[in-house]
C-alpha cells in the first residue's frame, strides 16, 4: 500500500515520461507544419518505424543498440524525405484537406507495408540501462523514463541550436513565416520542406526508439500516438516548436492524473476534453501569442 | 440634415501602431465622397472598422443616427451599408450570377427548413432573386458572362462583379475600397461612368482610391488622411491645392 | 456545362452497372463441400485471426490431399473480417447467399460473432465461432456453436486457485474492448461465488503504452492479487510496470496471452505470473496418457513446420472448429444422410467425445460449447517458459 | 432550349438516379449484393451530410462517426432495453443528436483549419469512449445485442430486398432535400462562406448561424444513417463508430469530389465496395487502399468524379482539335 501523496507523485512521474514522448511526436508535427503548414498524419508511423527498424537492427543484424538506433533514425529520415518527394511535392497549391488525405493515405500505406515486413506481432527491445527501478520519495522511476527525458532534452536543445544558430535552420524558419520572401532572397523553399520531412522523420524515429522498451512496438502503434502528438502540438501552440514539448508534458501529466484520480476508463476522454477546452478558450495554444487580425 | 455616416474620435491600434487616430469623418447622403491618403494612412483600416470586420479600439461610428460600432458585419450590412475589398473577395467557385445572388441574401428570407423542402414561396422567391440579380448584372454590363465561373473572369471584370454583388444588397451607403487598383485606363474610365450611374440610384458612395484622376473626376467631396488622422477635406478643387496634402504626398515620395 | 452534367450521371451509373453485371454472373452448382471461414486476418485482432486463417488453410490442404470426405473435396472460402462488425455481416451474407456454403467457421472476435448471430439464426446456417465470450452460446441458439473455452471457464480456473490460496481481495485491470469487457463482466459476476471481493476495477485502452497509473492505484488498495485481461502486448506492459513499481502481490493473466510472445515481450517481468491456458502451451509437460497429447503434438508440429513461429491456442480454436465441422459431415456421409445445413446442425449436437486442442468436446442440445473448465490448465511462467502449475 | 434547361436542371439527374435505384433489385437477385448496396446507401447518407459541411461550407469534421454512432445508439438502446419502436427511436435520436450537435457546433465552428479538424476529432474520440464506458446502457465494448428489426407502420423490413427499398427511399428523400438546399439562398450562403467568410459576412450572411445550421443538419443525416444501420444489423458496437470510420467518411467525400452531392454518393459507393473488389489482393488490401488514396489525390486532387469529368472533356477537346486540324489540312 502507498499513500495518496505517493500515488500522485507516481502519476506525475508517469505523466512526465509519457508527456515527453507526446512532446517529441508533437515536435515532429511542428517541424513540418512550420515549413509547409501541413499536418502530417503519418507522423505516428515515423514513430512506429523508428521502433521496428531498431528491433530489426538488434535482432536480425545483431547490431549494438546505439548503432541500431542511429540506423533507424537515418532510415526513417530517408523515408520522410521519400514521402515528401513522392507524395507531397507533386502537389502544387493543394488545399489543406487534400494534403490531410494524402498524409492519411501515406500512413495507411506505411502501416500496410510494415505489417508485411514485420508481421502483426508486437516486439520489444531491451531497456537502455537495465530495468532496476529507482526509488524516489516513495514512488519509483524507471531508468528508461530518465532516458526518455534525456533524449527529449537533447533533441529540444539540439533543435533550438539548429534553428537559432545555423543558416539552414534560420532559413527553415524563414520559409515558415514568409515563403515568398524566403524564395526571393534565394532560399530554396522546396529543399527546406524536404529537410523538414527528414528532420521530423528523425525526431519521430527517436521517440519510437526510446519508448520501445517500455511500451512494445507494433505495426499499428502509430495511430493513437500520432493523435496524442498532434494534440500536444495544438495544446502547446501549432508552429511553436517548443510549444509541442510543453503541450506534451501538460497533456501527459493531466492525462495520468485524470486516469489516476478520476477514472482510467475515461482517461483519453479527459485528455481530449482538455484539448477541446483549450481550443475553445485559448486556441493559439499555451505558448502562442494572439495575432492581430488584419484583413 | 444629419450626415448618413459619422465617425467620432475613431481610434484603432494594432499592437503599438496607431492605424486610426481620433478620426472624425462625415459622409453626407447622396454624395460621392472619397478618402485619399498615402500608403499606410489607415484608409483600409477605416473601412474594416466601419464594416465591422475588425473592432475599434475606441470612438464610435454612427450610421443613419444609430451607433454601429461593435456590431458584427452582417448586422451593419443589414442596416444598409456594404463594401467591396481592395484584394478581391469573390466566391471564385460560384458563377457570376450566383455571386450576385448571394448579394441578395439580405433581401430574401429562405431558411434551412423552407429551402430543403422547397416550399412554394421559396420557388417564387428564387425567381425574384434570379431576375433581380440579372438586372444588376445588366446595370454593370456583365449579363453576358452570368453563367461563367467567377474565378475565370479577367481581373477587371472581377472588380466589376464585386461591385455588382455589393449593389445587390441594395445599400444606402456603398464603400468601395480601391476599385480601380489593377485596372487599365479604359477600364478605369468605364468604372468612373459606372460609379456616377450608381450614384444616380440614390446610393451614397464612400470611395478609397489611389487613382487621383478617378477621385477628382467622380468625387463631390474629398477627405485626406495621413497616419490615421484627417489632414484636410473639401471639394476636389480645394484639395488639389491644399499644402498639407501636397506635403503628405511629397513627404512620402 | 451540359456535357459535364452528363458525365456526372455516367459516373453514378457505371459503378452501379458494374455491380449488376457481377450479380448476374450465374452461381454454378458445386461439386465439393463448401465451408465458409471468416477470420480477422488483418486489423486489431489479426494476432488471433492470422493463425486461425493459416490453420484452416493448412487443414483444407491436408484433408483434400488425403482424399476429402467420402471422395468429395472440401473447399474453404475465406473472407477477412478485419474484426469489423459491418464487414463480418457482409462476409457472412456473401458466404450464405453467393457462395452457398454448408457451414461457417469463425469469426475471430466475440463482437463480430454477436453481430452475425441474428443472420445465422434467420438463414439457418450452422456456425462454429472461434471467439471467447460466453454470450455467444448462452442462451443456446440453435445454429450457433463455439470451440474456445468460455471466459467463464478461464475466470473460474483462476478463482479456484485464488480460493485455494486463501485470497480474498483481487484487483482487476482489463482492456477496453470486447475481450477485456467480457472478461471484466465474468470476473465481477463470479467473484462472490469464490468468496472474493473486487477492490479495484481498472481499465486501459488497447493502444495504451503505459499502465503505471492503473497499477499505482491498485498498489494503493489492499488487493492480494492482480488479474489482467487482454491479449498481447498490453499484459506484457502491465507485467513490466508491475515489476518496476515493485508490486509484490501475484499477477494472473487471461488466456489471451497464451503465446510465447508474451514471455518474450515482458522480458523477465513475466516470471512467476500465472495464466489459464489450453494444453497446447504445455504439450510436452502433459502426462503420456493425456488424451489430448497426440492431437496437440500433431497440430503443433504441422503448424510450426509449415508457418514457422509457434502454434498458439487461437489457431487451435480454428483447428477444433474445422475438425468438428468435418467430423459432422463425415458422420452424415457415413450414415448416408443428405448433407445440408440443417442435417449438419443436427449432427453437431450429436458430437461427443471429440478430442480437440481445446479439450474434449461433448456437444448437446443444451451445450453448444461442449467443454468444461478442465480444458484449461493453470500455467506458471518459470525460466522463460511455461510450467504446469498443477 | 427547353431540352437544354431540362438537362441542366439538377432534378433531371435525380429522377434518372431514383429510377435506377428502384430498378436495381429487379436485376440483382443475389441478396449479398443488395447487402453491399444497403451499406453503400447508409454510408452515402452520412457522406452527403458531410459534403454539405465540408464541400459546400468548407468546414472539416474528423468526428462525424460520432453522430452516426449517437443516432445508432439512441435508437438501438431504446429498442434493445425498453422495446421502443424504431420510428419513435428515430425521433428521439434526431432530437438528441440535434441538441448535441448544436451544443458542440457552437464553440467548435469558431475554429478554423487544423484547429477545427483537431476539435472535431477530439469530440469523436470522447463520444467513442462514452460508448465504451456507459456499459450499463450501451453494452460496452462488446456491443449491444437485441436491437429489434426495423418495423415501420406495421411493415417489418426483415429481408435485404425490403431493406434495400427502405434505405433507397430514405436516401432519395435526403438527396432531394440536399439538392433543394444547395440550390437555394441557404446553399449559396454556405458556398459563400466557403469562398470568403468576410465577404459573405459583409453581404449580410450571419456566419455562425449558417455554420451551426449545416453542422446540425449534417449530424442529423448521420443520425438517420446510424438509425438505419442499427436496425439493419441489429447489433452495434463502438468499433463501428471510431476515429478510423470518421477518417473513412472524409476520404469518401474527398475522393468522390468535394462540393458535389453526386461525388459524395460516388465516393461512398466506391470506398464501400472497394474492399469487396480488393479481396482479390487480400493481404495487400491496406497497402492498395493507401496507394489508391494517395494517387487519386496526386493525380486528381479535385476528386475522382471531377477528375474523370476533366479527363473526358480534355480527350473530347483533343479529338475536336485534331478533327479541326484535319479539316484544315483537307482544305
Amino acid at each position: 500500500m502507498i499513500s495518496l501523496e505517493q500515488q500522485i507523485l507516481q502519476f506525475v512521474i508517469t505523466g512526465i515520461t509519457i508527456g515527453s514522448i507526446y512532446g517529441l511526436i508533437g515536435l515532429g508535427f511542428s517541424i513540418i507544419y512550420n515549413s509547409t503548414e501541413i499536418i502530417n498524419f503519418a507522423q505516428g508511423e515515423f514513430v512506429m518505424l523508428g521502433g521496428l527498424i531498431t528491433v530489426t537492427g538488434i535482432q536480425v543484424l545483431h547490431l549494438p543498440l546505439p548503432f541500431a538506433a542511429i540506423l533507424a533514425v537515418i532510415m526513417v529520415a530517408v523515408i520522410g524525405i521519400v514521402m515528401d518527394l513522392f507524395a507531397i511535392r507533386p502537389l502544387k497549391d493543394a488545399s489543406a484537406i487534400t494534403l490531410i488525405i494524402i498524409t492519411i493515405g501515406a500512413s495507411i500505406f506505411i502501416r500496410g507495408v510494415s505489417s508485411f515486413v514485420w508481421g502483426k506481432e508486437p516486439y520489444t527491445i531491451p531497456a537502455f540501462s537495465g530495468e532496476e527501478p529507482i526509488p524516489f520519495f516513495g514512488a519509483v522511476i524507471q531508468p528508461q523514463s530518465l532516458w526518455v527525458l534525456f533524449i527529449t532534452i537533447v533533441i529540444v536543445v539540439g533543435l533550438k541550436q539548429f534553428f537559432d544558430r545555423t543558416l539552414t535552420g534560420k532559413a527553415m524558419i524563414a520559409c515558415a513565416f514568409q515563403p515568398r520572401a524566403a524564395s526571393l532572397v534565394g532560399i530554396d523553399v522546396s529543399y527546406m520542406v524536404l529537410l523538414s520531412f527528414g528532420l521530423s522523420g528523425a525526431v519521430g524515429a527517436a521517440a519510437g526508439i526510446v519508448i520501445a522498451p517500455m511500451s512494445m512496438t507494433q505495426y499499428d502503434m502509430g495511430v493513437m500516438l500520432g493523435l496524442k502528438g498532434f494534440c500536444a502540438a495544438i495544446i502547446g501552440g501549432l508552429g511553436y516548436p517548443w510549444g509541442a514539448v510543453v503541450g506534451g508534458l501538460a497533456l501527459g501529466i493531466l492525462e495520468s492524473l485524470g486516469a489516476g484520480l478520476i477514472s482510467s476508463g475515461y482517461k483519453d476522454a479527459i485528455a481530449f476534453t482538455i484539448l477541446l477546452l483549450m481550443l475553445f478558450f485559448r486556441p493559439q495554444g499555451l505558448l502562442g501569442k494572439t495575432k492581430g487580425d488584419r484583413v | 440634415m444629419e450626415p448618413l455616416l459619422i465617425t467620432e474620435k475613431l481610434t484603432k491600434d494594432f499592437g503599438g501602431v496607431r492605424a486610426l487616430d481620433n478620426l472624425d469623418l462625415e459622409v453626407r447622403e447622396g454624395l460621392i465622397q472619397s478618402v485619399i491618403g498615402p500608403n499606410g494612412a489607415g484608409k483600409t483600416t477605416l473601412f474594416n472598422v466601419i464594416s465591422g470586420v475588425i473592432p475599434a479600439t475606441s470612438g464610435v461610428v454612427r450610421f443613419n443616427g444609430e451607433i454601429i460600432t461593435g456590431l458584427p458585419p452582417h448586422r451593419i450590412s443589414n442596416m444598409g451599408t456594404t463594401r467591396t475589398f481592395q484584394n478581391l473577395q469573390l466566391f471564385c467557385d460560384m458563377t457570376v450570377l450566383e455571386n450576385v445572388m448571394v448579394g441578395m441574401h439580405m433581401r430574401s428570407a429562405g431558411g434551412f427548413f423552407s429551402s430543403s423542402f422547397r416550399l412554394p414561396w421559396i420557388v417564387a422567391e428564387e425567381r425574384r432573386i434570379r431576375d433581380r440579380s440579372i438586372e444588376w448584372l445588366q446595370l454593370v454590363g456583365l449579363e453576358m458572362e452570368s453563367e461563367k465561373i467567377a474565378g475565370s473572369l479577367p481581373f477587371g471584370r472581377q472588380r466589376i462583379l464585386e461591385l455588382a454583388r455589393a449593389l445587390a444588397t441594395d445599400p444606402r451607403l456603398l464603400m468601395l475600397d480601391e476599385p480601380a487598383a489593377g485596372l487599365n485606363l479604359k477600364e478605369t474610365q468605364d468604372l468612373a461612368g459606372l460609379i456616377k450611374r450608381i450614384s444616380k440610384l440614390d446610393i451614397t458612395i464612400l470611395l478609397v482610391e489611389h487613382d487621383m484622376d478617378l477621385v477628382m473626376e467622380v468625387s463631390d467631396h474629398v477627405s485626406v488622411m495621413d497616419q490615421g488622422r484627417k489632414i484636410a477635406e473639401g471639394d476636389p478643387e480645394t484639395i488639389r491645392n491644399d499644402e498639407a496634402v501636397l506635403k503628405a504626398y511629397l513627404g512620402e515620395e | 456545362m451540359t456535357k459535364s452534367r452528363l458525365f456526372r450521371l455516367a459516373g453514378i451509373i457505371l459503378p452501379m452497372a458494374l455491380v449488376i453485371v457481377l450479380a448476374a454472373a450465374p452461381a454454378y452448382a458445386h461439386e465439393e463441400y463448401k465451408i465458409g471461414a471468416i477470420f480477422a486476418s488483418t486489423g486489431p485482432a489479426s494476432m488471433l485471426g492470422l493463425p486461425e486463417k493459416n490453420t484452416v488453410m493448412m487443414l483444407e490442404e491436408a484433408l483434400n490431399a488425403a482424399g476429402g470426405i467420402g471422395g468429395k473435396k472440401v473447399e474453404i472460402i475465406f473472407y477477412n473480417t478485419e474484426a469489423d462488425p459491418t464487414k463480418t455481416v457482409t462476409a457472412v451474407k456473401k458466404l450464405i447467399k453467393k457462395d452457398k456454403v454448408e457451414i461457417i467457421i469463425g469469426p475471430t472476435t466475440s463482437g463480430t460473432t454477436l453481430a452475425i448471430i441474428d443472420i445465422i439464426e434467420k438463414e439457418k446456417v450452422p456456425l462454429i465461432s472461434a471467439a471467447a465470450s460466453v454470450r455467444i452460446i448462452k442462451p443456446v441458439k440453435p445454429y450457433v456453436f463455439k470451440t474456445p473455452q468460455t471466459d467463464v471457464m478461464a475466470v473460474e480456473k483462476i478463482y479456484e486457485r485464488l480460493q485455494k490460496n486463501g485470497i480474498k481481495r483481487v484487483a482487476i485491470i482489463t482492456v477496453a474492448n470486447g475481450f477485456g469487457d467480457s472478461g471484466r463482466n465474468q470476473l465481477k459476476i463470479l467473484a462472490s461465488k469464490y468468496g472474493l471481493t473486487v477492490v479495484a476495477d481498472e481499465r486501459f485502452g488497447k493502444k495504451d503504452t503505459d499502465m503505471t497509473v492503473q497499477l499505482t492505484k491498485i498498489k494503493g488498495t489492499n488487493a492480494q492479487a492482480i488479474i489482467s485481461w487482454d491479449t498481447n502486448p498490453g499484459p506484457a506492459v502491465i507485467a513490466k510496470n508491475r515489476k518496476a513499481l515493485g508490486i509484490k502481490i501475484p499477477l494472473y493473466n487471461s488466456h489471451g496471452v497464451a503465446s510465447k510472445k508474451f514471455i518474450e515481450l515482458s522480458g523477465g517481468a513475466a516470471e512467476g505470473t500465472y495464466l489459464p491456458a489450453g494444453k497446447l502451451l504445455v504439450v510436452d509437460q502433459l502426462t503420456k496418457n493425456d488424451p489430448q497429447r497426440k492431437v496437440l503434438t500433431d497440430y503443433k508440429n504441422s503448424y510450426e513446420s509449415k508457418f514457422g513461429g509457434s502454434a498458439n491456442t487461437f489457431g487451435g480454436h480454428a483447428y477444433d472448429a474445422f475438425q468438428i465441422a468435418v467430423k459432422a459431415i463425415q458422420n452424415l456421409v457415413d450414415k448416408k444422410i443428405h448433407v445440408n445445413r440443417d442435417s449438419i446442425r443436427d449432427e453437431l449436437e450429436n458430437i461427443t467425445g471429440f478430442v480437440g486442442t481445446g479439450g474434449i468436446f461433448n456437444f448437446s442440445a443444451k451445450d453448444h460449447n461442449g467443454l468444461t473448465k478442465e480444458g484449461f490448465v493453470l500455467v506458471e511462467i518459470e525460466n522463460g517458459d511455461w510450467k504446469l502449475a498443477e | 432550349m427547353t431540352f437544354r434547361s431540362l438537362l441542366r436542371s439538377p432534378y433531371t439527374g435525380f429522377i434518372f438516379f431514383a429510377v435506377l435505384l428502384l430498378l436495381i433489385p429487379l436485376a440483382v437477385t443475389n441478396e449479398y449484393y443488395l447487402n453491399v448496396l444497403i451499406i453503400i446507401g447508409i454510408n452515402s447518407i452520412i457522406v452527403m451530410g458531410l459534403d454539405l459541411l465540408m464541400g459546400y461550407t468548407g468546414q472539416i469534421s474528423l468526428g462525424h462517426a460520432a453522430f452516426y454512432g449517437i443516432g445508432a445508439y439512441i435508437s438501438g438502446v431504446l429498442s434493445a432495453k425498453w422495446g421502443v419502436p424504431p420510428l419513435m427511436g428515430l425521433l428521439l435520436a434526431l432530437v438528441g443528436v440535434s441538441i448535441i450537435a448544436f451544443t458542440v457546433g457552437n464553440p467548435t465552428l469558431r475554429l478554423h483549419g487544423h484547429y477545427l479538424a483537431m476539435a472535431t476529432l477530439g469530440f469523436g474520440i470522447i463520444v467513442f469512449i462514452f460508448f465504451q464506458e456507459l456499459d450499463f446502457l450501451t453494452g460496452g465494448p462488446s456491443g449491444l445485442v437485441g436491437i429489434e428489426a426495423m418495423t415501420l407502420f406495421g411493415i417489418t423490413f426483415d429481408s435485404d430486398r425490403s431493406y434495400y427499398y427502405l434505405v433507397s427511399i430514405v436516401m432519395l428523400i435526403i438527396l432531394l432535400l440536399s439538392i433543394n438546399l444547395v440550390n437555394s439562398r441557404v446553399g449559396r450562403a454556405l458556398r459563400a462562406i466557403h469562398g470568403s467568410e468576410i465577404a459573405a459576412n459583409v453581404l449580410g450572411v450571419k456566419i455562425s448561424r449558417y455554420k451551426n445550421g449545416i453542422f446540425v443538419i449534417s449530424a442529423l443525416y448521420a443520425a438517420v444513417a446510424g438509425w438505419l444501420y442499427a436496425h439493419y444489423i441489429t447489433f452495434i458496437s463502438p468499433s463501428s463508430f471510431g476515429f478510423m470510420f470518421s477518417i473513412k467518411l472524409v476520404t469518401m467525400v474527398v475522393i468522390g469530389s468535394l462540393g458535389s452531392l453526386w461525388g459524395a454518393i460516388f465516393g461512398a459507393a466506391l470506398l464501400t465496395s472497394l474492399p469487396e473488389f480488393l479481396t482479390v489482393v487480400e493481404d495487400y488490401e491496406t497497402v492498395a487502399f493507401g496507394i489508391i488514396l494517395m494517387s487519386v489525390m496526386i493525380f486528381m486532387p479535385r476528386g475522382l468524379l471531377r477528375g474523370i469529368e476533366d479527363l473526358v472533356i480534355k480527350i473530347f477537346a483533343r479529338i475536336s482539335d485534331r478533327s479541326e486540324v484535319q479539316e484544315k489540312i483537307n482544305e
